[in-house]
């Protein structure tokens, strides 16, 4: 009512105050641009960001198209087929015709679907995952597009928001297997998120900053990379980071088998391509993020001794060139990693899902912060570590201490997971005899009851 | 299940209880259509009746009857009314007489005649024996017949004896292998099949209960679980009643079909074309168009 | 701190679009879309953080609010009867809600007023407090590698000076979540799924 | 009451109330194996209530055959079951054999044998892979297709035919086995144990398999065999009835092999009863191929097939579980009443018990785990 009648007063009382104000506004434009818009503002923050904008969607799309391929032909190895093959030499041009037979199909829209919501939700998807791909520390100087304070914190909360997409996109499609496809996922990112955050805690402790090429230059000022340290955490993070991206074997909000394909199933068409497009895409984040953030990204050691051999002039594109490619090789395998998982395991179910997630990661994850904090602060003490301007310092021993320390921190979890697991069902699982008795024999069955 | 329905092995109650719940409605279309049919039938069931009741493998009683029935039909159809009403003099005794059906048989029989089959008596066997000793008269034979042993017992004393047999006999049948039925339309009768299994004595029994059309058995879903499904097919395919099943429904053929397909009358090829046109959408029907569906 | 050029584009399209957003926020008909009406103005609001330079309570809002409370949000309204519009979103509450958004208007232009008197929202010079630190803020153009001074200022004042409020919210807060477990488990669902 | 713009689109309609939500399942779902209909009534994921809608298939198969001669019928059969054609056809030409007295030549009971227990493999293997993709599990899926292609090309080489295979002839077999077909079936058999423990290393040992089939649809043996179970349900459950074993037809009597017993009746018993039952199948292969007598393969069998009237009922065991047949003659060419002991059907008809109080996802698991055809269920 209020809202209504303020818009009428506001509008009917004063008539030409909206044009006015536009008009000013148009009026002001040009002046306001030439004074806060220089040429080299222009070129430092429009022209260039677009371009590598540009150059990195191009090249990111390929190599997502390519991935799709990539799956393909790694579970075609692994199941002892061929795989695409027919489509340009070795199917290599297998991703542009899908994409062009998605493109061409038919784009239905349910009839009683919310229209709005259902168009909104695959660019929520997309959008979501592409904003992401600006903070990746690609390799080192050109190669990455920005380098913002909170690179994590902002690749977290920017994927949690591009979980909306499927959860928005199953209920916009006024249909029950998609509208239980997007409960099972809205439960399964809130519980993952979690671990994948907590997980995520006990690495700062290391990297002392949530930068991207921060955390790559921590490594490398180190020369080592983290995964030494956080060997625990780098599993929880790997575990939540399959469930995060919806891949078997948590791919329960699609689940092609029991929900017919989850929240994507109205979808068709580009709309669906663009949904496959994010899934894919954010593989690519996570696995960015996993090798960033223990892996040592672009870094590899003696990648800097390399450089100082060459001449000064080529040291900087040499070394891009190996971070690039190390970046490149890293992600390629906790892909592959993931792909590999995807065509070997069968599927968890919700609660087990659930389970997983809050019974066996997240107190892991906790557990981890704890002995995390607690190693790092015995070695400041132990004088093995030292700050300086906010980056560590240590010598050979605390490197040795926290890889050690890093590694025997695993005990105390799983002791913990096992006490907090011991008398769940899927923690005695493995007790399941996989053998049956052979011999015929009669089994005892109680004398026929009857029914009162 | 209720006081009522449930079964006993002495008292009849369960073999009554299916005449006692056929509605009046029922008991007065049996009327009438016995009625219409009794002049006709009175004349050929006389012709016939001689005939059938030297073949007829069910027992003298139904010849009986059916005697009866042809030289005052009308007496008969009325009588068979009144049982399908449920009388309840007629409830207490052991063995109700199963008035209308040799009638009706009788009346309409083809003179054609069946190779007798080569079935052999049950003699020396216990559980027969003692089958024979608990239910009297009600099991009209227990025979061979290709070395598979069969029981004939009357419609209304099926259940029991199926009762008995899964926890009472010496050898408990405690699987039901099958519920099936057959059509014999020149009887006017469905013979209901039950398989039973025995997995302790690895032993197969065959119960048969010859039903008259139109009446309906009780169920044994209680007694084995298995025939739940079975007899909901049975239902569909033959349109026997089996009364106190708990979920009663056509299985196989969509909802709202008419007509039971395993039933000898039905046609091969036979298209419901209302149905299809109204469920499908696939079919306009011509005006005037011949809706009983029966191919050239 | 002062609001001139980019920023304050940046600034009244972000306050433009939070503001707009929150009035839609409570007028759309349908739940689902109130929620992604409250996941704008979030969103908006993060922005408006960013422009204070305090990026890590602009990222901590909205994994917090976004990514979890709000995704919870839709789980509920998915799970109860989702599909139900609302004919008129003001019930015989209005008249309250409005009452109460008057006075709380006029508090915040109390308020803005009030630093516009003390010296400086929109005009002249930032207050003392601010100042120092936008001083202790490293240059922006510095080599990463460095928590911002922001981050690291919330977070020794939440573990220092903060910490019984902080823990107080928490203990609050698992209340809550307990309390919540014991009113949703009813007798017979405990009956059936145990 | 309308904002300044439009902005809410409207539905009319309640999609489902709070407490429970009827979801329909079929029959077009990737893993109710064919056109299963299955209503749920869900209270969130978990199943409250469940109905099974059948008969999408029906085809009339009892009505047909009472309308055809006895050799007409056999390919019907071949249709029913279409996973296990061959086993459907002895079913068919053993019953009239018993009924006629037929006696059917030795080494054409080896070779049903053989045949027929290619043929349980080759549905083992089918369930297999169907059962692992219902659970998620895909690279089984293609493994288990790839042993399945070799059973197929044998039953090429053999039947002119993959899927509705026929060669069994009411008095022994319409032809001798290919030259090959030992050496062929030899070759497979040396080949299948490593096969089957690649499955094994995949699922037996594995935490999520074990998490979604230990003691999901759990059913009593006294549950199982008042439902009239049989086949591996049943067995997994703990009853030894196989029917091999209880009434030995063809040449079962003479070969050595075990039955395997489950003890918990959960779909991972199930799950191992039937690899066990393949490796059981094998055994029974190579025994038959090793004491193969020659010999005619077709019995003496009257040119106008006639069945004495009566009747009788006759069984085999199925790798669905005990295909019966009973066949009523009234002494003519065509059967009285031919009706078939559809195995999937009892067994499907459990799925209720099995599954209410699970979530949907087990209600796909156990669906898998009673390896249901829609053939024989709809006939």
């Amino acid at each position: 009512m209020m809202i209504q009648w303020l818009w009428i007063t506001a509008l009917h009382v004063a008539p030409k105050w909206l044009e006015s104000l536009v008009e000013q506004l148009f009026a002001a434009l040009p002046v306001w641009l030439t004074s806060n818009l220089t040429p080299t503002d222009a070129t430092d923050f429009i022209v260039w960001p677009l371009l590598q904008i540009g150059v990195m969607l191009l090249i990111v799309l390929t190599v997502v198209a390519y991935l799709t391929l990539a799956e393909r032909k790694v579970s075609a190895w692994i199941q002892v087929r061929v795989g695409p093959n027919r489509t340009g030499p070795l199917g290599l041009l297998q991703p542009a015709a899908d994409g062009i037979k998605l493109l061409i199909k038919e784009d239905v829209i349910p009839f009683k679907a919310d229209k709005v919501v259902f168009t909104l939700a695959p660019i929520i998807s997309m959008v979501c995952a592409f904003i992401v791909l600006a903070v990746l520390p690609y390799g080192p100087h050109y190669a990455s597009i920005t380098n913002i304070n909170i690179g994590l914190l902002f690749i977290l909360s920017v994927s949690s928001v591009g979980v909306l997409g499927i959860i928005l996109g199953g209920w916009a499609s006024n249909s029950k297997y998609p509208l239980l496809g997007a409960l099972r996922s809205s439960a399964q990112m809130v519980s993952y998120e979690a671990a994948i955050g907590l997980t995520i805690v006990s690495a700062l402790i290391f990297t002392r900053t949530f930068s991207m090429q921060g955390i790559v230059e921590a490594q490398r000022s180190l020369g080592v990379w983290f995964i030494l340290f956080l060997f625990p955490s780098f599993i929880v993070f790997l575990v939540s980071a399959v469930a995060e991206t919806n891949r078997a074997p948590f791919d329960l909000a699609e689940a092609e088998s029991e929900l017919v394909g989850g929240f994507h199933t109205e979808y068709s068409g580009f709309r669906f391509s663009i949904f496959f497009i994010a899934e894919y895409t954010n593989m690519v984040v996570v696995s960015a993020i996993a090798a960033t953030l223990y892996l040592g990204g672009w870094y590899v050691p003696g990648m800097d001794w390399v450089a100082a051999q060459l001449p000064a002039a080529y040291r900087e594109a040499a070394l891009t060139l190996m971070g690039v490619t190390a970046f490149s090789i890293k992600c390629g395998a906790i892909l592959y990693l993931f792909i590999w998982m995807r065509w070997t395991f069968p599927r968890y179910r919700y609660d087990q899902l659930m389970e997983l997630g809050w019974k066996w990661l997240m107190p892991a994850a906790l557990a981890n912060i704890v002995l995390t904090a607690t190693i790092f602060i015995l070695g400041k003490e132990l004088g093995l570590v030292r700050s300086v301007k906010g980056v560590l310092e240590m010598a050979w021993q605390g490197k040795v201490f926290f890889t050690v320390a890093g590694f025997l921190s695993l005990f105390p979890i799983l002791a913990l997971l096992n006490a907090i697991n011991r008398n769940s069902r899927s923690f005695n699982l493995r007790a399941q005899r996989t053998t049956i008795p052979l011999s015929t024999r009669k089994v005892k069955l109680s004398p026929g009851v009857k029914p009162a | 299940m209720s006081d009522e329905t449930k079964p006993t092995s002495e008292a009849t109650s369960g073999a009554v209880t299916p005449e006692a719940a056929a509605s009046q409605a029922d008991a007065e279309r049996e009327a009438k259509i016995a009625a219409a049919k009794a002049k006709a039938a009175a004349a050929k069931a006389a012709r016939t009746a001689s005939g059938e009741s030297a073949t007829e493998p069910t027992s003298a009683d139904a010849d009986k009857e059916a005697k009866i029935a042809a030289a005052k039909a009308k007496a008969a159809a009325a009588k068979a009314a009144r049982e399908a009403a449920g009388d309840g003099g007629d409830a207490a005794s052991p063995k109700p007489a199963p008035a209308k059906v040799p009638a009706k048989a009788a009346a309409k029989a083809p003179a054609k005649k069946e190779a007798a089959p080569a079935y052999v008596e049950i003699k020396d066997d216990p559980l027969i024996t003692a089958l024979r000793a608990a239910f009297q008269d009600d099991i009209k034979e227990a025979v061979t017949n290709n070395g598979q042993q069969i029981i004939r017992v009357v419609p209304e004393r099926a259940r029991d004896l199926l009762w008995y047999l899964r926890y009472d006999a010496s050898v408990q049948f405690d699987m039901l292998t099958d519920v099936t039925a057959v059509h014999y339309p020149d009887r006017k009768a469905f013979e209901v099949v039950y398989q039973l299994y025995s997995i302790a004595e690895n032993r197969r029994l065959r119960v048969k209960a010859e039903l008259p059309e139109d009446q309906s058995i009780y169920t044994v879903c209680d007694i084995w679980a298995a025939a739940n499904w079975l007899e909901r097919e049975v239902y569909d395919m033959f349109g026997i009643t089996f009364e106190g099943h708990p979920d009663l429904r056509r299985i196989l053929l969509p909802e709202g079909w008419v007509g039971f397909p395993l039933r000898k009358e039905y046609p091969v090829e036979y298209r419901h074309n209302e149905w299809v046109a109204a469920n499908l959408n696939i079919l306009e029907i011509p005006e005037g168009a011949d809706l009983t569906g029966k191919f050239e | 701190m002062l609001l001139v050029g980019w920023e304050a584009l940046f600034f009244w399209l972000l306050t433009l679009a939070a503001l707009f957003a929150a009035v839609f926020t409570v007028s759309a008909h349908n739940p689902v879309h109130c929620a992604l009406f409250l996941i704008s103005t979030l969103i908006a609001t993060a922005g408006l953080f960013l422009l204070l330079r305090a990026e890590f309570v602009a990222g901590a809002q909205i994994l917090v609010y976004v990514g979890g409370i709000l995704v919870l949000f839709l789980f509920v309204l998915m799970l109860v009867n989702t599909r139900s519009e609302v004919e008129n979103p003001f019930n015989r509450q209005d008249k309250v809600g409005a009452f109460i958004a008057v006075l709380v208007g006029l508090a915040l232009l109390g308020a803005v007023t009030y630093t516009q008197q003390r010296g400086g929202f929109f005009k002249t010079k930032p207050s003392a407090d601010r100042l120092a630190i936008e001083n202790a803020r490293p240059d922006p153009n510095a080599p990463a590698g460095v928590i911002s001074a922001d981050t690291e200022t919330l977070g020794v004042t939440l573990y220092t000076r903060a910490v019984l409020p902080f823990e107080i919210a928490s203990v609050l807060l698992l209340m809550a979540i307990v309390g919540s477990v014991l009113l949703a488990r009813d007798r017979r669902q405990e009956e059936t799924y145990d | 009451m309308h904002t300044a713009i439009p902005l809410v689109t409207h539905h009319s309609e309640t999609l489902f109330d709070a407490e429970e939500m009827v979801l329909s399942m079929g029959p077009q779902h990737p893993s109710t194996h064919g056109v299963l209909r299955v209503i749920l009534k869900l209270d969130g994921e978990r199943v409250v209530d469940l109905d099974c809608d059948i008969g999408y298939l029906h085809r009339g198969a009892e009505k047909i055959f009472e309308n055809r001669l006895y050799p007409m019928i056999a390919p019907y059969f071949d249709r029913l079951d279409y996973i296990a054609a061959v086993s459907n056809g002895l079913l068919y030409v053993e019953t009239v054999e018993k009924a006629m007295g037929i006696e059917v030549p030795p080494r054409a009971q080896y070779l049903r044998v053989i045949l027929t227990e290619l043929n349980r493999l080759s549905s083992h293997l089918l369930w297999l892979a169907t059962h692992a993709l219902d659970i998620g599990g895909f690279t089984v899926f293609l493994y288990a297709f790839r042993e399945r292609e070799e059973i197929l090309k044998i039953f090429e080489n053999f039947f002119g035919a993959r899927l509705t295979c026929h060669a069994f002839r009411i008095g022994g077999m319409t032809y001798d086995a290919y030259p090959e077909f030992e050496a062929q079936v030899r070759a497979f058999c040396d080949l299948f144990p490593k096969r089957l423990e690649e499955y094994e290393t995949l699922l037996n040992e594995n935490r999520i398999w074990l998490g979604r089939t230990v003691g999901i649809g759990v059913i009593s043996a006294e549950d199982a065999i008042s439902l009239g179970l049989t086949g591996a349900p049943l067995r997994g459950s703990g009853v030894d009835y196989d029917v091999r074993k209880a009434s030995p037809y063809e040449c079962y009597a003479d070969l050595d092999f075990d039955i395997p017993i489950g003890e918990n009746g959960d779909t991972f018993d199930r799950y191992l009863v039937r690899m066990e039952e393949m490796r059981q199948s094998r055994r029974i292969i190579l025994q038959a191929l090793d004491r193969l007598p020659d010999g005619p393969v077709l019995g003496k069998v009257p040119k106008v097939i006639r069945v004495p009237a009566g009747e009788v009922y006759h069984s085999v065991e199925g790798p669905k579980g005990e295909l019966g047949l009973y066949l009523v003659s009234d002494g003519g060419t065509k059967p009285y009443r031919l009706r078939m002991r559809p195995a999937s059907f009892i067994n499907l008809a459990a799925l209720r018990k099995m599954a209410i109080g699970s979530l949907v996802s087990d209600v796909v698991a156990v669906i898998g785990s009673l390896d249901i055809v829609l053939g024989e269920i709809d006939r």
